[in-house]
């Protein structure tokens, strides 16, 4: 958690963003009920990496029953809040993390679950292991352990709630703000033709994320080899035509 | 010159314009406008679509073999001709513009194209005026032999369809000879008025061979069961827009031969008196459940086709059925369901030929499982395909809902729940059907070679929206349609439906004005729900979860092909190549017999009689 | 009067004197034959409009009934005297290997059978009849192929086997009746040959005579001739010969012999026919046997025609038999340069057009698909066969509307290959200039046969009714007999 | 005036039918989770999650039918909705009887299933290819029910079938007319609505819930909103064609909701079918005791 405390941008850009577009008392109180409900309803797309994995079914389960909180499984990004990584992270998985994690709709919010996550644990001389998750995905809550028992896990999870109420838990907005960091760490282990087919520069100007961070020299790299990633457009005959045409 | 007379003179000059000047885009344009100009001839006798006109003779007739032979348009006449009409100027239209130019280009025959259509529209419209049995079977014979001109036109393989549909239709034919010529002894005329007042007085046994002999011949046009075998290839072969024209109203002349004898001169009180022995059956029953099947087995063999233009030319089989059955039930939802269903039928099949052509002019290919994701690249096409196949699976608000429904609500009061769950049978399989459709063809992946695929010519389109706009609101005001129909149901003698502009006035009716309406609110609401959320972002086709793994544009994973496994799995097997050995059967004995009298004529009959000469020794054995 | 001898005569001399006139002159031999057959034409036509008011008949030498040799002329009988004249004229043989003996032989042809239909007594119909065949020998062997030669030698023993059956017939009825002259035979047949006898004389002398006529178990011959003889050949044996034959077993039906049982020999034989010839065709992979094939059908057809009693069944008949005279000839010459395999014949239609669609044309008239005359002559066969309410004849109809079909199957698969776009490797051959001429000239016969329909029937009606009215016979040929009541 | 009030009804009766299957999606979920001996989630538990899944600041589209497919199936609904006699209101339901209703109900399942093509995911579109699967397996039953109910009311109309079985009390009732009917509509009660073992269509698991794969946030909640919907028709088409309507929403209401939670309760308890066992499974007994039921009514 100490780490996570250094990170400077949480509050301010959460106060300037939201303080400057909401002004309105009224816009407050809806936005409190929105944090409210997010914070009572949070879908979880468990990625079970590792031995942690365990842990989840007794946490759902009727022992500890997570959907009284408004927890539930589900089984794609699409429809996911939180990314549950449960356990060392190997350099191919962490690859499919990365394109699951960039195909959730945010706000969205990562758990790295057991120590593997948190360092690399017990595969910290690993060569093919990811050690720290921090370094690729903007991680929310990490909640230690080998492995760590449902009750840590549900008491991570409503540590979260917490914060999605009280409008900390914006992690999410860093993995856009910092994109150029991010991707440079996963290039490193990648490699530099590394690609997602989400095209998350785009999502930052469409969400007005951009800072100057989330642009640099890796975007560049990625953006010299990119695969286009624009959606398709409607196109009817003239215009079309025109294309052709200059392309003859 | 009647109104009839003029009508027929401009088909004819259709016909002959078309064979000069066909070749030429300006000669194509003409042709569509003297088609417009046919409607118009049409509409000077609109009295017949409202019954306020009974009869409009035509001042030509002649006299052979001491018949009169005359023609004549009535009530059913006017009401298949608007549709024939309407089917060959659409398609005309169609193929007028950038389609004919590059059909000539690849080296089709043009000017036979359109000569081929002009003369389908022109034989249709001497059948549909025929004012005796004699002159029915002479256009019956013409038609006949117009569609297997425009079928033979692609030559290759739709030779061998063509042929395959001639030889059925011929043999057909032969069928309506035999009894019209037997009505001939019976009744001592051709006339149709002779007949309906012989009717009641005919023996049964001359009725069955009567009823069996012309349901034969007008079914195999029909595709009816268990005849059905030849049409679907054949018309998916048929150039573009002959499909469509083909598709919409070609097979539906069988059906009006079979309203114009069975309904309207035997009668169908006569067919109840039909009963069949040991069973609760009579042949009116037989006939619905020749519809049933007409309607299930060709729906579900067009589920497994994988080229559009055979899905489409299939179900055209199964959508016959439903007619037909609206038809036979005969009360005065079931008969009004049946015609009207014709004209639904005829608009939206037309336009969704129209599209799956048009995605062949812009593709080259109309194979399943080659196409995907042109939505965004022919959204015009796509919405032609989007109305059609509402309307062909019968949903609301299309056109085709209300015919569906006229004819299911005929069964309920008929009182036949088993050939109710047929037709929804036949329902639920076109749903399913139109969906692969729609989307092996528009939704799911775009292929990299369709990138640059543009919308196909307005020349295409506009006719496909035009068709599209008749759907729905006819769908919206079907009462437009079932004015007709009702002049139609007087004039043959069928129990008039009691309608107005939205739909049918009986308890538990149907209006579709309220429906609609109420459906476009939905929508209007559903709307503003969606927009209670953010704005959404457009995202690339590839960004898409399929369990983490990268998906790229060279990886094809659209999923088209064998799209209902777990159906399949479990009925394919109950019908798969269903009918085919009947016919094959019937080839090898006809080739076996052949043999035998080849082998008669060229001296190799000492073998045949040593067989003979050992199958009677040894059966002499054995006994 | 004598003009009619003429119309014999003429013919068979000029095959005589041919091979002389051929040594003053090749060009005059070689104009002599069809300057003589179109002489012969005229005559008959001149002598035509006399004959609708009332037959004629003649005695050759000046003996008198019963003894010389009877012509009797109706409208009937001149129809096909002048049918075997054009049709020879028409087919000319031509680049044949020995044109004078071919030139003779044709006008050999021509002349017999103007004597076969023209003849009133039996002896002479047999003597024309084996001359005829004789004659038709040659022809057929004229090719000088070895498979010629093999088909002429099974049609020789087959029709030397029907002659053998024939005389016995006439001997039969000699034997019952004492007289040969039709005439005669006709006034004593209700009461001499309505029995067992009669009918067995019936049955001997249409075997016999069925052999040129295509019947049934005696038409083995057929493919093998038509396939291997030289196509005009085949046109006129097929179209005009056959219909000679049949001429006589109508006479002899309408004149001599009222069996009920002959009529259902008739009917099941040409059912047989019809079954057997068309779905022979069906199998067939060359077009001149495919054409023979179904040309045995066609002639099952007259004979189911024939089988229906009173005057609708000569009606029909005649309107059969005319359609295919139109017909036959006009497909054979087509098949002149179609010869072969029809897998051969792919893309045919862009070599010759005109005969490609001529020959679809003749196809669509021969299945009957109206408004062609194919489709009226049908109408004419079955619309009296259904309405004698027999089982038989629902039969005969029934298989004449299948054998429509399988004929519509067979030769729009030949149309097809016409069209098909692939072409074959080897380049079609187009037609000669004469062969096309000629079938275009009888197919526009059939497409204006059309627009005269109406005439047209009234025509054949009214020769069907002068043909089927014994007493005119009777009262023709030998008035005096008639007043007597005996022959003695 | 009488338009007025018809147009409030329209406005009302999809309004009603929301609140109600909002309730009814919380009975099933507390229902599972008694079941499966947990808590269950907390009362307002699907208002949190639609109005959750409607305020993600991410609403991937994947293109203009994606978006239009969801508003076709919330839109078609809630057209339907006024097709459903409830007490004191009756609609539409003299300008569309059951049949239309059937019909109806198959432009919401068009909609989505257009929507979901054109997502271009392939798990999406052998979820769509299941459910469709399903729904010519549970329909063929389904239309039997419906012709047996109209045949024996001699109606189509949905309120009249009401009326007929309030006049003549609970004798007159579907259920003891047609008791076998009855039945089969209860054994594909949980298929119509694609709750276990039916849901091989969205098998989270294998195919990451079929046609919801790429449906997310505002999309999502379409989906939420409209299983609301299905729920509450379900158990309406049941009451009103077996169990008399109401006449007064203090009995409709617990009769719509026992409806519901006959199926809910049995269904947890099975394990999944497979597309061609939903097919067998439907077309066997549901369609053998509907036939037998059709014939003892028809006699």
């Amino acid at each position: 958690m100490n780490e996570l405390d250094k990170i400077p941008v949480r509050q301010e850009i959460s106060v300037a963003e939201g303080g400057a577009k909401r002004s309105n008392p009224l816009a407050n109180v809806f936005d409190e009920l929105v944090r409210f409900c997010q914070s009572r309803s949070m879908f979880m797309l468990h990625y079970c990496t590792g031995c942690g994995a365990i842990e989840l079914p007794p946490a759902m389960t009727s022992r500890f029953d997570m959907e009284r909180l408004g927890i539930q499984p589900m089984v794609t990004p699409r429809q996911a809040d939180i990314l549950l990584i449960t356990g060392y992270v190997s350099v191919k998985t962490l690859k499919r993390i990365i394109l699951t994690y960039e195909q959730m709709p945010s706000p969205k919010y990562v758990i790295g679950i057991c120590s593997c996550t948190v360092n690399g644990g017990m595969y910290w001389q690993s060569y093919a292991t990811a050690k720290v998750l921090k370094e690729y995905l903007p991680v929310d809550i990490y909640i230690a352990g080998c492995m760590p028992r449902p009750e840590a896990v549900i008491s991570g999870l409503r540590d979260l709630m917490g914060d999605i109420k009280s409008g900390r838990a914006d992690n999410w907005k860093r993995y856009f703000q910092n994109y150029d960091y991010y991707l440079g760490n996963q290039q490193k282990l990648f490699g530099e033709d590394w690609q997602t087919p989400t095209d998350i520069i785009a999502e930052a100007e469409h969400y007005g994320l951009m800072t100057d961070k989330t642009l640099g020299k890796h975007t560049a790299l990625l953006q010299k080899h990119q695969q286009p990633l624009e959606a398709l457009e409607f196109s009817l005959g003239e215009k079309r035509e025109k294309i052709q045409g200059d392309n003859q | 010159m009647t109104a009839l007379d003029h009508l027929l003179l401009i088909s004819a000059v259709t016909v002959a314009i078309a064979l000069l000047a066909g070749n030429s885009r300006v000669g194509g344009w003409l042709v569509t406008i003297l088609y417009a100009l046919q409607g118009a001839a049409l509409l000077m006798m609109s009295g017949l679509g409202y019954s306020t006109l009974d009869v409009v003779p035509s001042s030509f007739s002649i006299v052979v073999l001491s018949e009169h032979l005359l023609w004549r348009f009535d009530a059913l006449s006017w009401f298949f001709a608007l549709i024939t009409i309407g089917a060959g100027f659409f398609s005309s239209w169609f193929a007028s513009g950038e389609w004919g130019e590059r059909y000539r280009d690849n080296g089709g025959n043009l000017r036979l194209f359109h000569g081929a259509l002009a003369l389908n529209v022109f034989t249709m419209l001497v059948l549909l005026a025929s004012g005796d049995l004699l002159t029915l079977f002479i256009g019956w014979e013409l038609v006949s032999w117009a569609s297997f001109l425009i079928m033979a036109l692609a030559g290759g393989k739709a030779f061998g369809y063509a042929m395959r549909y001639i030889s059925y239709a011929f043999s057909g034919a032969m069928a309506i000879l035999g009894g019209l010529l037997l009505i001939y002894a019976e009744v001592g005329s051709f006339d149709f008025q002779s007949l309906k007042e012989a009717a009641p007085q005919m023996q049964t046994s001359t009725l069955w061979l009567l009823v069996t002999l012309f349901t034969a011949g007008f079914g195999v046009k029909m595709a009816i069961l268990p005849f059905h075998l030849w049409q679907a290839k054949a018309y998916a072969e048929t150039p573009g827009p002959g499909a469509a024209f083909l598709g919409a109203i070609s097979s539906r002349m069988g059906l009006f031969a079979f309203i114009v004898v069975i309904v309207q001169l035997i009668g169908i009180s006569r067919l109840l008196e039909m009963e069949i022995p040991f069973t609760f059956l009579d042949a009116q029953d037989l006939l619905a459940w020749i519809a049933i099947f007409t309607i299930i087995i060709p729906t579900y063999i067009a589920l497994r086709q994988h080229d559009a233009r055979r899905l489409l030319a299939w179900h055209g089989v199964g959508q016959t059925g439903y007619m037909l059955l609206g038809i036979v039930i005969a009360n005065d939802l079931g008969s009004a369901g049946g015609l009207m269903h014709v004209f639904n039928y005829a608009t939206y099949q037309a336009m969704l030929f129209m599209a799956v052509v048009a995605v062949i002019h812009r593709t080259g290919t109309s194979d399943l499982n080659k196409l995907g994701g042109l939505f965004t690249r022919m959204p015009l096409s796509y919405i032609a395909m989007l109305v059609g196949i509402i309307g062909l699976a019968g949903l609301p608000p299309m056109n085709g809902f209300v015919s569906k429904w006229l004819i299911y609500r005929s069964l309920i009061v008929d009182g036949s729940p088993l050939l109710f769950i047929g037709a929804v049978i036949g329902t639920l399989g076109t749903i399913l059907s139109v969906y692969k459709l729609i989307h092996n063809i528009f939704l799911g992946q775009l292929r990299v070679e369709h990138a640059a695929v543009r919308e196909a010519p307005l020349s295409m389109v506009i006719p496909m929206m035009l068709l599209a706009a008749v759907v729905f609101v006819t769908g919206y005001f079907p009462g437009l349609v079932l004015d007709w129909t009702s002049a139609v149901q007087a004039s043959i003698g069928l129990p008039v439906l009691a309608h107005h502009l939205g739909g049918v006035s009986i308890s538990g009716g149907l209006d579709m004005i309220w429906i609609v309406s109420v459906l476009l609110t939905g929508f209007g609401f559903g709307t503003l729900v969606f927009f209670l959320g953010g704005r959404s972002k457009r995202v690339h086709q590839l960004d898409n979860y399929a369990g983490g793994h990268f998906l790229t544009a060279e990886t094809r994973y659209h999923y088209s092909d064998n799209f209902y496994p777990g159906l399949m799995h479990l009925i394919g097997s109950w019908y798969r190549n269903s009918f085919e050995w009947l016919e094959h059967g019937l080839i090898s004995a006809v080739d076996t017999l052949s043999t035998a009298m080849q082998g008669l004529y060229r001296n190799a009959h000492p073998s045949y009689l040593l067989l003979a000469a050992v199958v009677f020794a040894l059966s002499w054995v054995i006994v | 009067m004598n003009l009619l001898v003429l119309m014999i005569v003429l013919p068979l001399l000029t095959a005589f004197l041919l091979s002389i006139i051929n040594r003053a002159s090749t060009f005059a031999a070689r104009v002599a034959g069809p300057l003589v057959l179109l002489a012969t034409a005229a005559i008959g036509f001149s002598v035509w409009p006399q004959l609708s008011d009332a037959p004629i008949a003649m005695q050759w030498g000046g003996f008198q009934v019963p003894l010389g040799i009877t012509l009797y002329a109706d409208q009937f009988g001149l129809l096909f005297a002048l049918a075997i004249t054009i049709g020879t004229l028409l087919l000319w043989p031509r680049n044949s290997k020995n044109q004078l003996r071919s030139s003779s032989l044709a006008l050999l042809l021509a002349g017999t059978g103007t004597g076969l239909a023209l003849s009133g007594d039996l002896f002479n119909i047999y003597v024309f009849y084996e001359l005829m065949t004789v004659v038709s020998y040659g022809l057929i062997a004229g090719r000088g192929t070895s498979g010629s030669f093999a088909s002429t030698l099974r049609y020789l023993v087959i029709s030397g086997f029907g002659a053998a059956l024939a005389l016995a017939g006439i001997a039969l009825v000699y034997q019952a009746t004492g007289t040969l002259n039709l005439a005669q035979l006709a006034q004593l047949a209700p009461e001499k040959l309505n029995n067992l006898q009669g009918f067995a004389a019936f049955v001997l002398m249409l075997v016999g005579f069925g052999v040129k006529a295509e019947l049934f178990p005696v038409n083995m011959w057929v493919p093998e001739v038509y396939a291997t003889a030289s196509s005009r050949v085949s046109a006129l044996l097929a179209g005009v010969v056959s219909k000679l034959a049949l001429l006589i077993i109508m006479r002899l039906l309408i004149l001599v012999f009222h069996q009920p049982e002959a009529l259902t020999v008739l009917l099941v034989l040409g059912i047989l026919g019809v079954v057997s010839g068309e779905l022979a065709a069906w199998r067939a992979r060359d077009l001149n046997r495919m054409l023979a094939f179904s040309s045995i059908g066609q002639l099952g057809v007259m004979f189911i025609a024939l089988s229906i009693p009173g005057n609708a069944g000569v009606f029909a008949a005649l309107a059969v038999m005319v359609h295919h005279l139109f017909l036959k000839p006009s497909m054979f010459l087509l098949a002149e340069r179609w010869g072969g395999s029809i897998e051969k014949l792919a893309g045919a239609a862009k070599t010759s057009p005109v005969a490609a669609a001529l020959f679809v044309l003749l196809s669509l008239s021969l299945i009957g698909v109206p408004p062609l005359p194919g489709f009226w002559a049908k109408l004419l066969v079955i619309m009296p066969m259904l309405a004698l309410d027999q089982p038989l004849y629902y039969f005969g109809a029934f298989v004449i509307l299948a054998a429509a079909s399988l004929e519509a199957n067979y030769l729009f698969r030949v149309v097809m290959k016409l069209y098909d776009k692939q072409p074959v490797d080897v380049p079609h051959k187009a037609h000669a200039t004469v062969d096309l001429a000629t079938a275009v000239f009888l197919g526009a016969g059939l497409i204006a046969s059309v627009f005269m329909l109406v005439p047209l029937a009234d025509r054949l009606d009214s020769i069907a009714a002068q043909a089927t009215d014994v007493s005119i016979y009777i009262q023709t040929v030998a008035p005096q007999s008639l007043q007597s009541g005996s022959v003695q | 005036m009488h338009f007025l009030e018809l147009l409030v009804e329209l406005l009302l009766m999809p309004l009603l039918a929301f609140v109600i299957g909002l309730a009814m999606v919380l009975m099933m979920r507390r229902i599972g989770a008694r079941i499966q001996r947990r808590v269950g989630p907390p009362v307002l538990q699907p208002i949190y999650d639609i109005l959750k899944l409607y305020s993600k600041d991410t609403q991937i589209s994947h293109g203009l039918m994606h978006e239009i497919g969801v508003i076709m199936g919330v839109g078609g609904l809630i057209a339907a909705m006024t097709l459903l006699p409830v007490p004191g209101m009756s609609g539409l339901t003299d300008k569309g009887g059951a049949i239309t209703l059937a019909y109806m109900l198959m432009i919401p399942m068009l909609g989505l299933a257009l929507g979901v093509g054109q997502c271009a995911n392939p798990n999406g579109s052998i979820g769509i290819s299941r459910a469709l699967t399903a729904m010519l397996a549970y329909d063929v039953p389904f239309i039997l029910v419906i012709f047996g109910a109209s045949y024996i009311y001699g109606t189509t109309n949905l309120a009249e079938m009401v009326a007929i079985q309030q006049q003549q009390g609970v004798s007159s009732w579907g259920i003891v007319q047609m008791p076998l009917l009855a039945l089969t509509a209860l054994l594909i009660l949980p298929a119509t609505m694609g709750k276990h073992p039916f849901e091989i269509y969205v098998a989270p698991a294998e195919i990451a819930t079929g046609p919801m794969v790429e449906m997310s946030g505002k999309f999502m909640g379409g989906l939420f909103v409209m299983q609301c919907f299905q729920l509450y028709t379900a158990g309406v088409i049941f009451t009103t064609l077996f169990l008399g309507g109401g006449v007064y929403w203090i009995t409709f209401l617990p009769k719509i909701f026992l409806v519901v939670a006959i199926p809910m309760s049995v269904a947890y308890l099975f394990p999944r079918y497979r597309t061609e066992d939903v097919l067998r499974l439907m077309w066997k007994w549901p369609m053998l005791l509907g036939l037998i039921g059709l014939a003892v009514v028809m006699k």
